[in-house]
């Protein structure tokens, strides 16, 4: 397993740097010049072309192709991912600033998630009929919900009828763990609506194959309680796709929360990735998709370690 | 009589098919009395497994119980289901036909044993795991410290037949029922189980349901004997009785196609194996190549994670000549089934050499893959796990020839499978069924319909007629014999019933622990036993004749 | 979290929180950055001139302002101004800053404004005189544009982030993302006016995000209030929605190529247009239809009666198409954005009105990054803009019909009359000339149609009742409104 | 397959089910016969009419466009994308998944590794972005750039099913009769693998449905003022407070048909699943 790893290691750092490479190569043929972007107003007026030139310049982005990939390549070597072309925030601070927020965020859906989907699967794969149905449509209507529209709907209800919770917003940690708390719910919430309704149904198929096994017949011949039964001889069974899809949701929603991030105006990583991508401030677009790549791999070399672990014949 | 513990009254079990509730079972009476041991025989598919499960309720869904099962007074059809979770295990156990389905393959089986262990008892896992290994020594598990940590697929076949077993037995229930517990293992470990299921009977008064295809061991253990056919009993009676005075003429055509060791020739209608086709004219051994030679062949299976990989197979040398029937014995775990898929080509030699028909084939390559195809087949051990649960019985059988490009057309296809299924006494009419809709026995001939299928030059057969009852393995090898008359296939036949094999079989080989111990002619190894061990399980093994083994018995519990 | 900091600023402290339509990038000296940059310089920043709450034009960091002669500035500077640093802010000060906001090297946005200055002479600490080459009428309104800010010496370069100025507030935190807080600056020279003690602005993109958060009394107050919510928040009980005229939408031609480098076609165009149609659609009605060029009724060249160039007259447009040889219509294309919707409602109205005079337009609604690719180089036939001058000036259209391609004027339009008309009214010094200019360049602009205008949209603040003296700057000037925050004050 | 199986699945709920698919698919076909108005027709007086009033049966959008008449030209344009990318995205993802599961070793560094991970790591919006400039915008991009998006979900769960499938004794059984690598593969692990991605299916579509509505938003998507659900939703959502119809609407026939879709994906593993005997 170790040698595995270290394996999978390896070929991840090559991936990075083809991430990379292809990252910089679409960011230059995407059209939109970030220095007349930067110079621009809102939709106003268009700076003169000596303004754009000299900011060009003192972007660096006159120099050739080559050059500029060759320095971002030994910037992301020595740890050096430059500064933005917006905020003249360096990108590591700004990815270090909003990275744990996004995290934390996206942990919080995920184990919601997780909470919510895999009884609820389950529910649905023993008892059939009436409940099965309604899950199902739960789940669809949880699917089909752009986060746009339920986080809005969420907002009205609990912010501005209720006035539970905050409309959105980030409070840190430090300044007031209750206010940092309250205001994950919402958008944990938001997020986790179709991500539950994604591993409920991966649940319900997965049981149901489990459930048909002989050796479920074993355990319960051996008057093992239901719910033990369930825990360890069908669900244990069960988790390989489940896993799969819990490892792909956390990943899928590490770079794309933007939505969520937006409605509730949760200052997290993928809305500064959208928004420097429309600027197309390039540093941090760059900074940005070589951490998510990292993360992604990552994830999945842990998701295949666990393969091995929760079955135990795939382990090598 | 005593009062009975457990009384089957006018069980009919239903199915429920697309065509609406279809009976398996008719109103099948049966008592057994604490202490006593019932073996249940007969027919494979006429619904002995089905009963055995009606007790616990561990029929699939959709199946419909009527009459009553009386266990202690209480009817079990109608207690609610946290009764039934409180016998089941602790008052009832049950050992499962095919422990390879049987066991979860992502828990070690010392886990499983653990929890079984944990699941009635109020017990420490350090005192369960002390427990667990305990009962592990006495079903005669090599090494139980090691093989505690195994998964399932890490053993051999009777190696989880008696995981199984102890799991079974751990609770020391008031009623074992035991579902062809003792077909993967070979006749001196059966010995040695039996004499625990017998120990546990007299200790705690216990008593037992075995459903068995072996007479010998009907002839050894029971008490009372009841014979099913069809879903019906038609016979029922004391084992000496059955025996010595059968009233039914089913049960006289059973008992007359048991095999006995010893007395090869009153078997199989007098047929004999066929000769080896280089034996038969000339004797000249150079003319023809052998169809299997495997020469200081070495097998292993590779570790994962810190674990060390298994050397199986020791420097084992084994030839098959054209149109023999070699027959491969020897105790459970020593390898057999490892040689077999080495044959195969689905494990790798770790040293030696592997030739099939003359070709190297020792590094498996995929062009010499190719060549192997067509010519060699394999009936698998464990047939539940080998079949495809997603293909019917006649796509299972078939499959192998549109693989292999033998037939392709469907028509013809269907009819062939037809024809295969009667072969192994299936009928025609259930070539649309899944796996999981057939018993063990039947689902072990489709494997064998399966490997007969394309005409093997070599087959490899792994324990095929363990799980069928005498007269259906009679036609079996009757089919195998033909087989080899009118083509000389050859096969490589791994049994732990040794008159099967002395009437199947030119040549024996004896494997222990990897290696080979002593192999000749049949004749030669069974009746001149060389090696200890084969003198051993030839000592062993179960006649089909009560007076004999409760001689034995008796023999082995004085001296 | 907001409470909590405010009670430990101090009682009797007046803390504003300021839902903010977008995260300011980071200030560079000059550059027009804008709307929430403009917002931030209101605040941070003075320059020579200001505007007060009523959109009139007021000297600043001059206490006064003469002008001897019509190309001559002399201000005033006020008394003991010092950089939020600290360090004094002297006449030397003044001349630099302008200077540099002069030379289009910089990449300053008001270079257009300032290039007629001929000298910049402090006269000791207290006075500064401007010299320009010819008279200027906008002169002024130019120096009152937040950006035109005078700033420590050590800010004029495009490196360092301007955020060290000498106005009524002081940046003394910054979340990336999140917001940052501006404090009381007790230097300001008028800080004994400020009623705020600190404003906490917070970032809120999404339009519906920063309504809820007002709504919600998460904010006190936000810019930029979408125009699906002005009924939902002027309805709210507690809140007050302040609504102005402000910048105007048209339709712009790739004159280089193409039937539209015919004035008829474009007239045409200006004709088919069914402006009542592309308020409602856009902008949800808050907003009107624009048949002319839009100029600031305070202007001297404001003539109500030459409001209107073209009208909404289907049939003279077929029939101006047919003239120019197309009388069956053509297809085109339409450049639009999907980033701002307002846009591409209005391109879609746009749409339906140019199909029935026959013109097919195939929609393009490209991100606005490409947006502005393509329009600078003239990759699009028609394209729907919105836009508004930095200052109230009629010169504000200059850009818009000559000077070098910009993404969002007539790609390759160039017409040396209008121009020279409406450089004419400039520098004139007397308002009667000015209008007269005005309107014979209108009478130009009717015909050869540099943009077809659409409509103007309202553009919106909302605050709790508890904001007072608060107010949006009329046309424009909107996006200048933070000046009047100085005025503000705050109860809970 | 045997018929009763099928009859066995086919429970009321799945019936009522089916029928709405098939009506989905009438109205596409027959959009043009059955739509009231001209889908793309403004009338700006009526904008945000609500239903059931002036003849707007669901009624008129922003824009014053028909809703109900947006709806059926939108079924064609979205089930075109949405079908089109998530088969897309299953075929080439469940090859890529099967290949790197089975074979293992370098072919899975190239397949899983080399494919999956670069894409699942690669911004969305960049590869849209990207695509949207190479090829322009509409439908077929589309297709691309959620096919591309899609496939590694696939791949993914397939390889994780593969690994497990391909140690099972009766593959081994397959190889040992001598079936060749492709048939192995295809014939036996696929079926028995693809329980999820059967599921992943359904949730695809719904996944490309809001993917598409959401690329519309960003002007990545379907060109308007070509009505699709999505961009019917992305659009509605500015109005959720204030006309909620505009909203609800397109949503609501959005879940509708998304349920219809998970619907049909649980009908069809359970009846490929031939363990699965029960009746709901
Ligand atoms: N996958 C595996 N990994 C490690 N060890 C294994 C594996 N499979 C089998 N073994 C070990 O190899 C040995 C030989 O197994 P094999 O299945 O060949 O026995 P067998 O002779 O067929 O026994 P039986 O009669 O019980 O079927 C056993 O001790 C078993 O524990
Ligand atoms: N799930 C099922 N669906 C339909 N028929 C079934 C199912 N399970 C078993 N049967 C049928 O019920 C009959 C009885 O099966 P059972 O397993 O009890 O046989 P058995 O006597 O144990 O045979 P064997 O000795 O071969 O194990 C068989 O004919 C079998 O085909
Ligand atoms: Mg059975
Ligand atoms: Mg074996």
């Amino acid at each position: 397993m170790f040698a595995f790893i270290v394996t999978r290691v390896a070929v991840g750092a090559g991936l990075v740097l083809l991430v990379l490479t292809l990252i910089f190569a679409a960011l230059h043929l995407v059209p939109g010049d970030p220095a007349v972007l930067l110079l621009s107003r809102g939709d106003g007026t268009a700076p003169s072309q000596a303004a754009v030139d000299a900011l060009r310049g003192q972007l660096g982005l006159n120099q050739p192709l080559v050059a500029q990939y060759w320095n971002f390549l030994i910037g992301v070597v020595t740890g050096d991912l430059g500064t933005s072309f917006r905020t003249h925030e360096a990108v590591v601070a700004s990815i270090a600033g909003r990275l744990p927020r996004t995290l934390e965020l996206v942990v919080f859906a995920t184990l919601l998630s997780i909470a919510v989907g895999i009884p609820l699967g389950t529910l649905a794969a023993r008892r059939r009929g009436a409940v099965d149905t309604t899950i199902s449509t739960l789940t669809s209507i949880g699917v089909a919900l752009p986060v746009f529209v339920f986080g809005s709907v969420l907002v009205l209800a609990f912010s501005i009828w209720l006035g539970w919770l905050p409309a959105g917003g980030f409070t840190a940690w430090n300044q007031d763990p209750v206010a940092h708390l309250k205001g994950l719910i919402l958008p944990g919430v938001a997020l986790a609506v179709g991500f539950s309704a994604i591993i409920a149904r991966m649940t319900r198929s997965s049981v149901q194959e489990v459930m048909n096994q002989d050796w479920v017949r074993t355990a319960k011949s051996f008057g093992l309680s239901p719910f033990r039964v369930l825990r360890r001889h069908v669900l244990r069974n069960a988790l390989t796709p489940i896993v799969t899809v819990v490892g792909l949701g956390f990943g899928v929603l590490l770079g794309s929360t933007v939505l969520v991030e937006r409605v509730f105006n949760y200052p997290g990583l993928s809305s500064l990735l959208v928004e420097s991508v429309s600027t197309r401030d390039y540093p941090v677009v760059q900074g940005i998709v070589i951490v998510i790549a990292v993360m992604f791999i990552s994830i999945n070399i842990v998701v295949d370690v666990l393969y091995g672990f929760l079955d135990p014949r795939v382990r090598r | 009589m005593s009062h009975p513990l457990l009384s089957i009254r006018e069980l009919s079990v239903d199915f429920e098919t697309a065509e609406g509730w279809k009976p398996v079972t008719h109103g099948v009476s049966l008592d057994i009395v604490a202490g006593q041991t019932l073996a249940l025989v007969g027919e494979s598919g006429s619904g002995k497994s089905v009963t055995a499960m009606s007790v616990l309720a561990l029929l699939p869904l959709h199946t419909r119980r009527r009459g009553s099962i009386l266990f202690t007074g209480e009817d079990l059809l109608c207690v609610p289901d946290k009764r039934l979770q409180q016998i089941r295990g602790r008052d009832i156990a049950m050992i499962f036909q095919e422990p390879m389905t049987a066991l979860n393959p992502v828990y070690t089986i010392g886990r499983q044993l653990i929890e079984v262990i944990q699941s009635h008892r109020q017990l420490s896992t350090a005192a369960a795991k002390e427990r667990a290994l305990e009962l592990l020594r006495s079903v005669n598990i090599p090494e139980p410290e090691k093989k505690f940590d195994h998964y399932p697929h890490q053993l051999s076949g009777g190696q989880r037949q008696r995981a199984m077993i102890a799991m079974a037995v751990s609770s020391e229930p008031k009623l074992l029922i035991a579902d062809e517990p003792t077909t993967a293992i070979d006749v001196t470990v059966q010995v040695e189980i039996l004499d625990l299921i017998l120990e546990l009977q007299s200790r705690l008064g216990m008593a037992v349901l075995i459903i068995t295809h072996n007479m010998g061991v009907v002839a050894d253990i029971a008490d009372r004997v009841v014979v099913m056919r069809n879903g019906r009993v038609v016979e029922e009676g004391g084992v000496e009785d059955v025996f010595v005075r059968p009233r039914e003429a089913y049960t006289r055509e059973l008992l007359a196609a048991v095999p006995y060791l010893g007395r090869a020739e009153k078997f199989l209608g007098g047929l004999e194996p066929g000769l080896a086709v280089t034996e038969s004219t000339t004797g000249d051994m150079t003319t023809t190549v052998p169809v299997l030679e495997l020469t200081g062949a070495r097998i292993s299976y590779p570790g994962s994670w810190r674990k060390a990989g298994f050397q199986a197979v020791h420097g084992v040398d084994l030839t098959i000549e054209r149109g023999e029937i070699v027959g491969l014995v020897g105790e459970s775990g020593s390898g057999k089934s490892t040689i077999g898929r080495a044959v195969l080509g689905l494990l790798p030699l770790a040293g030696g050499t592997l030739k099939v028909h003359g070709t190297d084939v020792s590094h498996g390559t995929r062009a010499l893959a190719r060549q192997r195809r067509g010519t060699v087949s394999m009936v698998f051990q464990d047939p539940a796990s080998s079949l495809n649960p997603r293909r019917t019985i006649a796509q299972a059988i078939t499959d192998p020839l549109r693989w292999q490009g033998i037939q392709l057309r469907g028509m013809a296809l269907r009819e062939r499978a037809m024809e295969l299924l009667e072969q192994v006494r299936i009928s025609g009419s259930w070539a649309d069924r899944y796996p999981h809709e057939l018993s063990g026995g039947q689902r072990q001939r489709v494997g064998i319909a399966r490997a007969i299928a394309i005409e093997p030059m070599l087959m490899v057969a792994d324990e095929p007629t363990s799980a069928l009852d005498v007269s259906v393995q009679a036609s079996v090898l009757e089919l195998f014999l033909e087989l080899q008359r009118s083509y000389g296939f050859s096969c490589l036949f791994i049994s732990h019933d040794l008159s099967v094999v002395e009437a199947l079989a030119n040549r024996v080989i004896v494997l222990q622990k990897g290696v080979v111990i002593e192999q000749g002619s049949t004749r030669d190894v069974l009746q001149r036993p060389q090696a200890e061990y084969t003198r051993q399980l030839i000592a062993a093994a179960p006649v089909p004749d009560p007076t004999v083994q409760q001689q034995r018995r008796q023999a082995r519990t004085t001296g | 979290s907001n409470e909590a900091q405010t009670a430990a600023s101090g009682t009797g402290a007046q803390a504003l929180r300021f839902g903010l339509s977008a995260e300011p990038v980071a200030p560079v000296a000059g550059a027009l950055q804008g709307t929430v940059a403009n917002t931030m310089y209101t605040l941070i920043h003075r320059g020579l001139m200001a505007y007060d709450s009523s959109g009139a034009l007021i000297p600043a960091l001059a206490e006064s302002v003469k002008t001897p002669d019509a190309v001559t500035y002399v201000f005033t500077l006020r008394p003991n101004l010092t950089f939020q640093d600290g360090t004094p802010l002297t006449a030397t000060n003044v001349k630099n800053s302008i200077a540099y906001y002069a030379d289009p090297a910089n990449g300053s946005g008001l270079y257009a404004g300032l290039k007629d200055i001929a000298s910049i002479t402090p006269d000791g600490d207290k006075t500064v005189t401007i010299v320009l080459t010819a008279p200027n009428s906008a002169f002024l309104q130019f120096l009152a544009v937040p950006t035109a800010a005078i700033i420590p010496d050590s800010s004029l370069n495009s490196k360092t982030p301007n955020w060290v100025g000498v106005g009524p507030f002081k940046l003394t935190s910054q979340e990336s993302g999140r917001g940052l807080v501006l404090q009381k600056f007790d230097g300001y020279y008028g800080a004994s006016d400020v009623k705020l003690s600190r404003i906490d602005f917070a970032y809120y993109t999404d339009g519906e995000a920063r309504t809820n958060a007002l709504l919600s009394g998460d904010v006190d107050m936000i810019d930029y209030v979408p125009w699906e919510n002005f009924d939902r928040v002027s309805a709210a009980p507690g809140i007050k929605l302040d609504a102005q005229a402000g910048p105007f939408q048209y339709v712009q031609f790739n004159i280089s190529r193409g039937p539209f480098a015919n004035p008829k076609v474009r007239e045409a165009v200006a004709y088919a247009l069914n402006r009542n149609n592309s308020v409602k659609a856009a902008f949800q009605n808050h907003g009107k239809p624009l048949y002319g060029i839009v100029i600031s009724e305070n202007d001297p060249a404001y003539n109500a009666d030459r409001l209107k160039l073209w009208d909404y007259n289907p049939a003279k447009a077929k029939q101006l198409l047919a003239e120019a040889g197309f009388p069956t219509g053509f297809a085109t294309t339409l450049l639009a954005t999907s980033q701002y919707a307002f846009l591409q409602d209005t391109a879609l109205a746009v749409q339906q009105d140019l199909k029935a005079i026959g013109i097919d337009a195939t929609l393009d609604a490209p991100d606005w990054a490409t947006r502005l690719t393509k329009g600078r180089n003239g990759d699009y036939d028609l394209a729907v803009s919105g836009d508004a001058g930095i200052i109230t000036d009629p010169s504000y259209f200059l850009p818009l019909v000559t000077g070098p391609n910009t993404p969002q004027r007539s790609f390759d339009y160039n017409n040396p009359h209008i121009a020279r008309l409406i450089d004419d009214g400039l520098r004139t010094t007397d308002p009667v000339a000015k209008r007269a200019a005005w309107d014979q360049a209108q009478s130009l602009i009717a015909s050869d149609v540099p943009i077809a205008t659409l409509t103007t949209r309202d553009q919106a603040y909302a605050f709790r009742q508890g904001v007072t003296g608060f107010k949006n700057l009329p046309g424009f000037l909107t996006f200048y409104s933070g000046y009047s925050l100085v005025n503000t004050s705050i109860t809970k | 397959m045997s018929s009763s199986r099928w009859a066995r699945a086919l429970t009321p709920f799945r019936i009522v089910v089916i029928g709405y698919v098939l009506i989905l698919v009438a109205v596409m076909i027959l959009a043009p016969v059955l739509a009231p108005a001209d889908p793309l027709a403004q009338n700006v007086t009526k904008r945000l009419t609500v239903p059931l009033t002036d003849g707007y049966i669901l009624g008129a959008d922003e824009l014053g466009r028909d809703i109900l008449s947006r709806l059926m030209y939108g079924a064609r344009v979205e089930l075109f994308i949405a079908l089109g990318a998530t088969l897309a995205s299953m075929v080439l993802g469940t090859i890529i998944g099967l290949l790197g599961g089975y074979f293992g070793g370098l072919v899975e560094t190239l397949t899983m590794r080399v494919i999956v991970d670069v894409i699942l790591a690669f911004p969305p919006i960049i590869l849209a972005l990207l695509a949207v400039t190479l090829y322009g915008p509409g439908p077929g991009t589309l297709i691309v750039v959620m096919g591309v998006l899609f496939a590694p979900t696939f791949a993914r769960i397939t390889y994780g099913q593969t690994l497990s499938v391909k140690r099972e004794e009766y593959v081994e059984a397959a190889i040992a009769f001598g079936a060749k690598t492709v048939t192995t593969m295809f014939r036996v692990v696929l079926p028995n693998a693809s329980a999820p991605t059967i599921v992943r299916f359904s949730l695809t579509v719904a996944a490309a449905i809001l993917l598409e509505s959401g690329l519309s938003y960003l002007g990545l998507g379907v060109v308007p003022p070509t009505p699709s659900w999505g961009s019917m939703v992305a659009q509605g959502s500015r109005y959720l407070s204030s006309s909620p119809h505009v909203l609800l609407v397109p949503g609501g026939v959005v879940v509708l048909t998304i349920l219809a879709f998970g619907v049909l994906g649980d009908a069809l593993r359970d009846v490929l699943d031939p363990k699965e005997k029960r009746r709901s």
